[in-house]
């Protein structure tokens, strides 16, 4: 929006000969202040325009969360804190980098502000590699979103979760006469996937922790004693009832990836953004007196910074 | 935290007409870094160390939200900015509240609602997968090992006031 | 476009002054034009365009009920089966909705004008706003994809989880992507406008300054960025539902779809005054201008605005009275929702006393504007029903509702944007329009409007479910005129076409200031040259309806200011 | 705050004065509220309507440009008191819409301990009614005089149950219950005629004999013009068993009931067939009870099944009115079918079966598009044979 006017506009560039009228001033604005005044307040809008859009997946996990905190509770166990930790230990350190490196480009330190956003930029990298490790794990475990989501590991700690409060789940399963029409047709669809077993931290990718039958503060453990066992969706079929937890831990996998991968989509934008300006940087197209660009693309690499700081607690750290 | 190197810095920005614009020394960048990354800290150890049940979710958002101030403070440089951005941001903020707050709201009075019918017809998730084979064709059916043939159901299931039984009438079925 | 081109130069010449339309030529320039005006009448052909395809839905769905009313049998003489006609009223809604009245007045004739109502050279962020017709014809595109994909028959407002697991309809997934799509079209106009607004009005305006047109779409603006992002969240989710089965919606899955309704309306129904805001500002413009008066009471027409655009980001809920929404939510909606019919009846009883006193002339741009307080009139007063929750029972989703917004919409958003049309149309293209062929096309539209929509109070308040192929046949009576009402109004429109397209050939060469109006567009020629004002004649901010010492030319028919105008609105 | 009864004497008056001109008749506890708020409303819109239009037209009218009037006359462009004078009145007049909204809100919603429950299905595209004692019908028939309470759930889609005449609407959305009461006033004419017999039974006996013999000749030869020979209908009449004549008693009294009920409408779109998910609402005397269910015949049962599940898209009735979907009124079973991947199919009880449990299974060719399926329907094994023994026969049980 700052770029260098390249309108084949004959007519205005006669116009515009103003000799004050620098190259980087587009042709509607009188003054550089003015320039650049309208520049952040158009990139403070959009940003508030982000903010409204994770808004909608925020109310969604609020209220998810809110009305089912068992699910909620039993899904998170299977995302790696150390990992997401990591991530925002990472975003931050580019963050900060980027910060600087609008400093620098307001300083007209050129060579210094190319190789601030050349770190930011390898910041981004990280991060969506340390993503796409947590995203192979999940969708290895069966854990993806929607048509995604197999679920064994989840019905295996269930089952551990029932083992080790007695044998509910059999009683229940034949207490419910809906189960004993389906049982037979089902069960000859069921077809357990195999090679997927417990998760255990030697088999599982970092951080994925075996989660040992731990309740969360306040957790009923009888609660789960119905759970039975299965696999994915067989799981369902074979058994004819379930509970909240399961279905609702399905929807908190697809609130998760919902949320990282569209934020995911915004570090990969912001990445080629910073790629952008560094490249114009490297041609040392921002002075002190230009830099708006490099500016605006900062305060889009905060903003998924800010995002981050909240998606982090709320996913990993229920 | 000291700005007086940048005030000079400033000064010599606006001799060639720049932008009014706020150069932010390196000092206070790197304190709100090492601040930042104290505060990831903390919101780990808070969370998987101490136990306050609801009250965890509460620790980890004030936190968040000190950690979000300080980005968009000093990083954003939100503190030297004109009004109009600020009140953008706020204004952005008061909405996304407002939408979640009120969404939430209803969301909580008709949850009984839903809890009551899902424990009366427990049997809801086949029935998906099958609505799923609807729209998705035959094949998604026999991915997803729906079978419509093992569907039970009591159509004529006299309505129960309390619906506390399972056999109710909401077989499975695709509609 | 190099017809158009080449009809541009005859009609202008290639001699004729210069002006935005003959600045460049040929059809890249057009294509890559930076130009705010010509891409207001490139947004201004793609949603005329959109009408036309709306329109075309809306007549096959009322000829539809008119062969079951003229056979009387609901059953029989049906032109088409159930799936057409439901794609058909999806069709009509969504190219509507989002095709054409959120862009229309914003985007057309705001994108046209907005720059030179300020005194600017052009918008803040030219190539954005480039950006944003290329998006928004995307959207379009998805649209047409949409169609050609089978069509969809979820209705314009896709509610799960029919939308989401049971439409058969190949077109859903393209179609909630177009509207995506369009809305980050939407988005960016409106950083777009309030930078512009912002930071580029002319030396001497302060905000107070603003001809009222400019608040309106600030207010449209702020709505715009507030809203538009949660349908975006909410659209995703859709495909989301649709294609991986995600289960937010889905109640198969555990969702809920009240949830849905909750993040639909967020968005549509500040929509709704997305649509109409822009309308409001076109008609105080209007009625101004024709009354030759200045506009009564500036602040409180321009603060209803704002106060609109805020409360109604607090009434989405009145819309799911029936829909298992709490009684709670209800009672909070719905007493907000009558908060906001004050400003709205504030902004009709200034319109009124501006005329009070005043010089009327009626043009047919003032025709389209009384038109606007009529049909908005009844619009808005039968939506007092619709907001009180008992009444609302009854009324919900019966052709009432469909009246009623039918009147808001059609009779608001397109009888100003066709005011503003024949207001700005000198301006646009330097000629005048067919004064006779307009105001025939005036009276089959204004008429052919309430003959479709009257009947369908009654037939709707009598319980005439909407969405129906088949009805019950005491409904006959009422969807025969409606239909004979609907074929009028299409005679009405072509009708206009033909006038307009008419005074771009023959049409009489327009003044700078036709119509007496003090706002500076005015003050400028007619086209406007391409940075809008000459250097020679750079324009002068000041009261925008100072109209004491505007003197009417009889000779060249044009109106010319003989004093300076006041530099501040009086009071 | 109003009182609750001197709203109510107030929406009476209103609802009296100058009669009802838009709304449909009103059959419920719930319209005298309803009907007052309305009509409150509809004379506060006339008023100002008429009032802004009028004066719009008479300043049009009186202030039209002239050489005369030139110039605008006033130039008062605003007027703070006056502003405020036109603001703070419509706030009072809207105050009173929302009190009356609200507090008729709060009647319609809040139920009486002692309503007559009745479980409500929706499913695409037709109404299931069961009550308590496990009766059920495609129809809603209801006491007069007492409360009733529609416990409300969909299966699929969200639909909305709308009785006009009774002022009620309540979306059904699938995965929760949703609930709607009312007390219904007027019982329906001949909603509880005593069962035809004798003369007139045998009449509308010998007109239903006469329509199926006319059908089973025009079955042979669909070019002829065929009447029923009077011999014809004797003899099949003198040979009808009581029982089967009794059940054309039912069918009739039925019949007449569902004629004069009240309309009840699905008000949420829910997909291709939305306009016919209809239903009529029968009301009974104060004292009806609902029949006990009788287990009938495999063909009685399976024809009970096919009224409510299929009806509203398969026709068996020649003299219903045609849809676009596979038409049983010829009977079906023999008939050559062509599928929508061009193969063909001979109708036999194993593709009914295998189209009922599995609808996807093959699917025919036609208007409906390849695209749209059947329903899988809420049946057991057991109700599937019954399904497919009617259907073997849909005109006439088998001897």
């Amino acid at each position: 929006m700052s770029q260098v006017e390249l309108s084949p506009a004959q007519a205005h560039d006669a116009e515009n000969a103003h000799h004050d009228h620098p190259e980087w001033l587009a042709h509607h604005f009188d003054t550089p202040d003015q320039q650049n005044t309208s520049a952040k307040m158009g990139m403070w809008a959009f940003l508030g325009t982000e903010i409204l859009m994770f808004g909608g997946l925020f109310c969604a996990y609020a209220i998810w969360r809110a009305n089912h905190y068992d699910a909620f509770w039993i899904g998170h166990v299977y995302l790696s804190t150390a990992w997401g930790a990591i991530n925002t230990v990472v975003l931050l350190i580019s963050s900060f980098t980027m910060a600087w490196a609008v400093r620098a480009a307001q300083l007209n330190q050129r060579s210094l502000c190319v190789g601030l956003l050349a770190l930011t930029f390898l910041g981004g990298c990280g991060f969506m590699v340390i993503k796409t490790i947590e995203y192979t794990g999940k969708f290895e475990h069966g854990l993806g979103p929607g048509i995604w989501y197999t679920a064994p590991a989840i019905s295996k700690q269930l089952d551990a979760m029932a083992e080790t409060a007695g044998t509910a789940s059999h009683a229940d399963a034949e207490a419910a006469p809906a189960t004993e029409a389906s049982g037979p047709a089902a069960a000859e669809s069921a077809n357990p996937v195999p090679g997927t077993s417990l998760p255990s931290s030697a088999a599982a990718p970092m951080g994925m922790v075996a989660p040992a039958p731990v309740a969360p503060v306040g957790h009923d453990m009888a609660a789960h004693s119905a759970h039975g066992h299965g696999e994915g969706h067989n799981y369902y079929a074979a058994h004819g009832h379930t509970t909240e937890d399961l279905v609702t831990a399905r929807t908190f996998f697809s609130i998760y990836f919902g949320m990282t991968a569209l934020h995911g989509l915004h570090v990969l934008v912001g990445m080629a953004l910073i790629l952008w300006v560094l490249l114009r940087a490297r041609r040392g197209e921002f002075s002190a007196e230009f830099n708006t660009p490099v500016d605006l693309v900062g305060l889009y690499w905060h903003l998924v910074d800010l995002i981050w700081i909240f998606l982090f607690p709320l996913l990993y750290l229920i | 935290m000291s700005h007086s190197n940048e005030h000079a810095e400033h000064a010599a920005g606006h001799d060639h007409g720049e932008a009014h614009q706020h150069v932010v020394p390196l000092s206070l960048l790197s304190g709100i870094l090492v601040l930042l990354l104290i505060l990831t800290g903390l919101t780990v150890f808070t969370a998987r160390e101490l136990h306050f049940g609801e009250w965890n979710l509460v620790i980890a958002m004030i936190i968040a939200c000190a950690k979000g101030t300080l980005v968009v403070l000093y990083f954003m440089h939100m503190r030297w900015e004109k009004m109009f951005n600020a009140i953008a941001l706020i204004t952005a903020l008061i909405f996304v509240t407002l939408f979640i707050s009120v969404s939430a709201l209803d969301s909580f009075q008709y949850e009984d609602n839903i809890n009551n019918y899902r424990a009366a017809n427990p049997t809801r998730v086949p029935q998906a997968i099958i609505s799923d084979a609807e729209v998705r064709a035959p094949e998604l059916a026999a991915e997803t090992g729906a079978d419509h043939e093992a569907a039970p159901s009591t159509p004529a299931a006299p309505a129960k006031e309390s619906h506390e039984s399972g056999d109710g009438a909401a077989a499975p079925h695709a509609g | 476009m190099t017809t158009t081109q080449s009809s541009i130069d005859t009609i202008y010449g290639p001699d004729a002054e210069p002006n935005y339309l003959n600045a460049e030529r040929g059809l890249w320039s057009w294509l890559t034009t930076l130009d705010h005006k010509r891409i207001g009448i490139m947004y201004l052909m793609g949603i005329l365009g959109s009408f036309a395809l709306g329109g075309f839905a809306a007549i096959m769905v009322r000829t539809e009920h008119l062969s079951s009313a003229a056979t009387a049998a609901a059953d029989q003489g049906t032109i088409m089966t159930p799936d057409t006609y439901n794609s058909m009223f999806t069709l009509h809604g969504a190219a509507m909705v989002f095709l054409f009245i959120i862009p229309g007045i914003p985007a057309a004739l705001g994108n046209f004008i907005l720059p030179v109502l300020l005194g600017a050279k052009d918008v803040a962020f030219p190539r954005l706003n480039l950006m944003s017709f290329y998006l928004w014809m995307g959207g379009a595109i998805f649209f047409v994809m949409a169609l050609l994909m089978g069509g969809l028959d979820t209705g314009w407002t896709f509610y799960t989880p029919y939308s989401s697991g049971h439409s058969p309809f190949g077109g859903v997934v393209p179609a909630v992507f177009g509207a995506f799509v369009l809305g980050f079209s939407s988005i960016l106009t409106a950083v777009n406008f309030l930078a512009t607004m912002h930071t580029l009005r002319a030396p001497g305006m302060g905000w107070f300054e603003m001809p009222l047109f400019c608040w309106s779409l600030y207010a449209t603006a702020v709505i715009q960025i507030l809203a538009t992002p949660v349908l975006a969240i909410t659209l995703l989710l859709l495909i989301a539902e649709r294609v991986l089965h995600v289960g937010i919606f889905d109640p198969a899955l555990g969702g809920d779809p009240v949830l849905f309704q909750h993040f639909f309306w967020f968005y549509s129904h500040p929509a709704v005054y997305i649509m109409i805001l822009p309308a409001m500002g076109v008609v105080s413009e209007l009625i101004a201008t024709y009354s030759h008066k200045e506009i009564f009471g500036y602040k409180f027409i321009a603060f209803s605005s704002l106060a609109i655009a805020l409360l109604g980001f607090l009434v989405w809920g009145h819309h799911m009275f029936v829909s298992g929404q709490s009684a709670l939510a209800g009672t909070i909606f719905s007493l907000i929702t009558f908060t906001i019919a004050i400003p709205s009846a504030v902004k009709v009883f200034n319109w009124l006393a501006t005329m009070y006193k005043g010089s009327i002339e009626l043009t047919n741009g003032m025709l389209y504007g009384l038109s606007f307080i009529w049909v908005f009139s009844l619009g808005g007063l039968t939506g007092l029903p619709l907001a009180t929750m008992v009444t609302d029972v009854h009324l919900h989703d019966t052709y009432f509702v469909v009246a009623h917004f039918h009147y808001v919409m059609v009779g608001g958003t397109v009888f100003a944007f066709l005011g503003g049309l024949h207001h700005w149309w000198p301006k646009m293209f330097g000629k005048m329009a067919s004064r006779l062929g307009g105001f025939i096309a005036w009276v089959l539209i204004f008429g052919g409007f309430n003959l479709t929509f009257f009947p369908q109070f009654l037939m709707g308040s009598q319980g005439m479910p909407r969405r129906y192929w088949h009805y019950q046949p005491e409904f006959h009576v009422y969807h025969l005129i409606s239909s004979i009402g609907a074929y009028i109004q299409l005679a009405g429109f072509i009708t206009l076409a033909v006038v307009l397209l008419q005074s771009l050939i023959k049409g009489r060469k327009a003044a700078a200031n036709p119509w007496g109006g003090t706002t500076l567009e005015w003050q400028t020629t007619s086209p406007p040259p391409h940075l809008n004002f000459d250097e020679a004649n750079m324009p002068v901010a000041g009261n925008p309806y100072d109209y004491e010492n505007i003197e009417h030319n009889a000779d060249d028919d044009e109106y010319v200011r003989t004093r300076p105008q006041s530099t501040a609105r009086s009071h | 705050m109003l009182n609750p009864t001197l709203h109510n004497s107030i929406g009476a008056v209103l609802a009296n004065f100058g009669g009802r001109l838009v709304l449909p008749e009103a059959e419920s506890n719930h319209a005298s509220y309803y009907d007052g708020t309305f009509d409150f409303i509809n004379y506060v819109t006339v008023f100002f309507f008429v009032a802004i239009i009028v004066v719009m037209v008479w300043f049009v009218w009186k202030y039209r440009r002239t050489a005369a009037n030139d110039r605008a006359a006033d130039v008062a462009s605003h007027n703070t008191g006056l502003e405020l004078a036109w603001s703070l009145p419509p706030l009072v007049i809207v105050v009173f819409m929302f009190y009356f909204g609200f507090s008729g809100y709060m009647k319609m919603t809040t139920i009486p301990a002692n309503a007559y429950p009745i479980d409500v299905t929706g499913q695409k595209w037709k109404w299931t009614f069961t009550h308590p004692n496990g009766y059920t019908s495609g129809n809603l028939d209801v006491p007069a005089d007492k409360p009733v309470v529609l416990n409300m759930h969909s299966n699929d889609v969200i639909h909305s149950m709308y009785i006009p005449v009774f002022r009620v609407k309540k979306d059904v959305v699938p995965g929760r219950y949703s609930k709607l009461w009312f007390i219904a006033e007027n019982p329906t004419k001949n909603a509880d005629a005593p069962l035809l017999e004798g003369d007139k039974l045998d009449s509308f006996v010998r007109e239903k004999i006469a329509a199926e013999i006319v059908q089973e000749l025009k079955q042979k030869d669909p070019e002829s013009n065929p009447t029923a020979s009077e011999d014809e209908i004797n003899a099949r009449l003198a040979s009808m068993k009581p029982e089967k004549k009794k059940q054309y008693a039912v069918d009739h009294q039925l019949e007449v009931a569902a004629k004069n009920g009240h309309q009840l409408y699905c008000a949420e779109f829910c997909g291709q067939q939305h306009s016919v998910m209809l239903a009529k609402v029968i009301v009974h005397e104060p004292s009806w009870r609902a029949p006990k269910p009788v287990k009938g015949t495999p063909w009685q049962e399976g024809k009970k099944l096919f009224m409510i599940n299929c009806s509203s898209c398969h026709r068996i009735d020649p003299s219903a009115p045609p849809n676009i979907y596979p038409d049983f009124s010829q009977g079906i079973m023999g008939a050559t079918h062509t599928m929508a991947d061009g193969s063909s199919v001979k109708v036999d009880e194993n593709y009914l079966h295998e189209s009922i449990v599995n609808p996807a299974a093959k699917v025919r060719q036609g208007p409906w598009g390849s695209n749209t399926l059947m329903p899988l329907l809420p049946l057991n094994p057991q109700q599937v044979n019954e399904l497919v023994t009617f259907l073997k026969s849909p005109q006439k049980e088998p001897e």
